[in-house]
């Protein structure tokens, strides 16, 4: 959207299939990262989920929120574990604040964004510092907020919303665990990146290429 | 990585195939991966519907039948299984009672079951849920996680399915089966990693003559790796954090369970029974009724867990009573 | 040798000390190391006795019990029981209808089974001897020592144990079990060596890619050493030379038996169990019944052996009788 | 016996325990055989067996039938597996053929031995050739009967045993067994020296050093 007004179906669509390829690029990085904290199948766990969220990607979807429901309601049925019903929520809170618009425009898509996380939250009970996706969502929908509120743009929103969601993801290498598999860890869950703020990570870097440069 | 597998990809559904195969008591539902006793919904009992990852064999299939669940979810390999299977479940065992869900306590069944049961009231089922956290080598706190699900969910399965099988309320088989949970704890340990199909790679290293005690059922680091000891040492290091967890002296004395992790030969399950029997007696623990054999496993890893339940007159007449599934059967 | 024991010279006590502890419905002679059934002798009913080396846990000592085994005698890892032992099981055992000793065919077990049958008629107890040789894996010739006994010991305690129970005489059973022998065929297989604990070093080297088809229960060498292969293959490799053994097409299909060798977990059991499942369906041959678990074991070598039985309307009345002992029970 | 001319019950006691000490000096030796073309045992077996025939030497017995007996019946109640039977066979076959002699000369224990020898054969069934302990037995058993038919004394005839022994043993490399554990291994039991011949060319060699070398 050269003038970063709205956002369409298609392009949540262009963002679900980005984030798709992101994840599958990143599969190996982010069983990686998973077995070092976890139980090592985050990247296959993405990966299949966002696959089948890829191929229900079928066109027919006329607004945001059927769209955005059917990602929700296929991450929820393919994933499992912890990252199914985690993603699964954000983008069927998404879908819910997002409602029968055809399309959002920025504000509209930040509450979207911020609704999906607030799900997260509730789901999960993750709160900032426990070393989860959490910690790379809420500075991504802090950011967008703020850039908006500063009356720019949602490029500007989303380029913000990206740099804040990676250094959310760097910041939970030094954090304790006390969430997820890896808080069986303790202490020695420090020092490592954790896998579900990584391919939260590439979700917002998928939004800010995807919903913020192309035209309306 | 030897197996006897195809595709590593295709594990879940091919041993689904021969559980199928070799139980015509039981139901599968191969879409769903849901293993339903034959006779449900039973009309009027109170359901029982577990599930996990799968690789803990024969928890949960092998658990279903009269006197213990209704139906089981199997998700892939040590990853949960996901809310539509558990509301497939939930939805075909209800007979009109209500449907307790047993889940171990991990973030992803957890949150899969919760969605499922929210879907559930949302058609009109009436559904309780018990989260099983006995797993005392994990710190427990509340601001974490909490304490894995591991051997005690086999005894809650058992005496749950018994009050439900008795025709207890839902609400009442739920009480029991929080009870359960309050009063059992675990401690396990691995001699070697598991290694799941689809990595293809033992999941930890463990050095020749290194074990990990406090090991969770996926291969979760534990709480210390030391040097190998006799088994009369092993038996101690599991039991220990056991004892000082809670009060196990007193009453009817305790249900003891020793476990085997899935390579492990019955006779070393045997043996370490030996030893944790020697070591409750002289801690003046009384063991009213004993259970040795490989129920709650972590795929191919060798090692051992020890569960204690306290015991009482209910629970033991819950525990005594009729069984028959795949995996524990007595009484019929 | 990562093993849950103390020293390795106790193994045989100390698991026999567990098996007590464990199962307050057994006696244990810890002298003479034999497992009794607590009501042994039960006046008018043929004595099962069988025993073998210690390592196959389940078999022998939990297979004592209601429908099965009055006795069975524990040798050291790996070797025959003593004529003492068996002696004293067998005068035990003795309710009056005479004794039958069930025997796996290994030249050791063979000759010190027959001599404590020539004591036991000394001091005039009337004693069978059955013995098993159902591997195919070993050729069969009347000048060599013969087939191993395997997996069809298993069937075959069970199917003689109901008869018993049932009242028949001891040339009854002996024909039964003989019978049971006659018609059963097995094929085992390895996927890693076993490690006996005196020894402290596996039997055998087998590369991370290889297995060993046509395994006996001791850690023997087979037929020949292959490339790790999927388990629709390892099905057909251990099925082929029984079915080319033995015609079992027509009649009333079989008992299919897919066992563990001690450290193969459940799920790749039901894994094998469907494929043998469905190499038996396109053969055109019936499974009448199953029985997929680890119940004649190698210490903890991984692998598996199919057994299969010929079914007909009598072994399929005997096999569903009532059986209850710590190893096998269903009916009780 | 410097005259070799009579087996006393002393006699027969310090071949049992020069038998004990070879079969514990070679113990290591027979499992490694034992581990070839068997289960590995057949050292731990003997050694077990003789330690607990000469834990049972305590200078009562006053015949050699008893004696011999007593060693048979340890054998047979400690052993177990198929050395267990043979050996123990062997001697109770003895101790029945020598009776209540207090001392035997040459051809009653050459006798004894060959009574022992059949003892062995009919409890186990193989024949010469068939890879198994009958094959150190019967040339020695041969080779001693000859010795005496052609008016050699007992230390000759012994002499004679041990290295016909020796020799059977060292032939069973070559051969395929027939009975036995290792007759499992079909052609692969060949090149392989068979672990009961070599413990009982022991029990020959044992015999020469100490039943004709002695003063009666
Ligand atoms: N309670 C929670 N709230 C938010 N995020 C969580 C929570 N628990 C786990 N996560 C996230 O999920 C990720 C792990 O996902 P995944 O490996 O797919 O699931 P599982 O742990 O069930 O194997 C963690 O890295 C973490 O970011
Ligand atoms: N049928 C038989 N007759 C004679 N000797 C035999 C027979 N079977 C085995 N043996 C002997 O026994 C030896 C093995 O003894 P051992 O290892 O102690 O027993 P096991 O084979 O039961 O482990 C073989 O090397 C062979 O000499
Ligand atoms: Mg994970
Ligand atoms: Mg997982
Ligand atoms: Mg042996
Ligand atoms: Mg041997």
């Amino acid at each position: 959207m050269a003038d970063g007004s709205t956002v369409t179906v298609e392009h949540l669509a262009a963002w679900l299939r980005d984030f798709a390829t992101r994840v599958s690029e990143n599969r190996t990085r982010l069983t990686d990262l998973d077995s070092a904290i976890g139980d090592a199948d985050h990247g296959a766990n993405m990966d299949r989920g966002m696959s089948a969220v890829v191929a229900g990607l079928d066109g027919t979807a006329a607004a945001a929120g059927p769209l955005l429901k059917g990602a929700g309601m296929a991450l929820v049925s393919k994933v499992g574990g912890a990252s199914g019903p985690l993603y699964g929520t954000f983008f069927l809170r998404m879908a819910t604040a997002a409602g029968d618009a055809e399309s959002l425009d920025p504000v509209a898509f930040a509450a979207a964004f911020r609704a999906g996380l607030d799900g997260v939250v509730s789901r999960g009970k993750a709160g900032p510092g426990d070393k989860t996706m959490v910690d790379a969502l809420t500075p991504a929908a802090d950011a967008l907020d703020a850039a908006l509120a500063d009356g720019g743009d949602l490029a500007a929103g989303l380029r913000s919303a990206a740099q804040a969601a990676e250094a959310g993801r760097d910041a939970t290498t030094p954090m304790q665990a006390r969430k997820g598999r890896a808080s069986y860890l303790g202490e020695r869950s420090v020092g490592h990146q954790d896998p579900g703020a990584t391919s939260a990570a590439l979700l917002v870097t998928a939004a800010s290429d995807t919903l913020a440069g192309s035209p309306a | 990585m030897k197996k006897l597998i195809n595709d590593p990809a295709d594990v879940v559904r091919d041993a689904l195939l021969g559980i199928d195969a070799a139980h015509p008591e039981l139901r599968v539902d191969h879409e769903h991966r849901v293993v339903y006793r034959d006779d449900s919904p039973v009309s009027g009992k109170v359901g029982l519907v577990s599930g996990g990852g799968t690789g803990h064999e024969p928890l949960h299939g092998g658990f279903v039948g009269l006197g213990m669940l209704d139906a089981a979810c199997a998700g892939e390999v040590f990853t949960s299984p996901v809310p539509d299977q558990m509301l497939a479940a939930t939805t075909a065992v209800d007979g009109g009672a209500g449907v307790l869900h047993i889940v171990k306590n991990y973030t992803g069944d957890v949150m899969n079951f919760e969605m499922a049961a929210e879907l559930a009231a949302d058609s009109g089922v009436q559904v309780e849920a018990v989260v099983v956290d006995d797993d005392v080598a994990v710190q427990d706190s509340l601001f974490t996680a909490g304490r894995r699900g591991v051997g005690a969910t086999v005894l809650l399965e058992k005496i749950a399915g018994a009050a439900a099988e008795a025709g207890r309320s839902l609400g009442e088989v739920a009480g029991i089966a929080r009870h359960v949970d309050d009063t059992a704890r675990s401690m396990g340990m691995a001699l070697t990693s598991c290694t799941v199909p689809a990595a293809g790679k033992p999941t930890f290293d463990l050095g020749e003559s290194e074990m990990e005690i406090g090991v969770g059922i996926h291969g979760e680091p534990g709480r210390e790796r030391v040097p190998l000891a006799p088994a009369s040492e092993v038996a101690q290091m599991l039991l220990d954090p056991i004892l000082t967890d809670h009060d196990f002296t007193g009453g009817d004395g305790v249900i003891a369970f020793v476990n085997g992790m899935g390579a492990t030969p019955l006779l070393e399950l045997y043996l370490m029974y030996n030893e944790v029997a020697g070591i409750l007696e002289r801690a003046g623990i009384g063991v009213a009724r004993s259970l040795v054999g490989s129920y709650i496993t972590s795929l191919d890893m060798a090692g051992c867990s020890v569960t204690l339940l306290t015991a009482d007159d209910e629970m033991l007449r819950l525990w005594d009573a009729p069984v028959s599934t795949p995996g524990l059967r007595w009484g019929l």
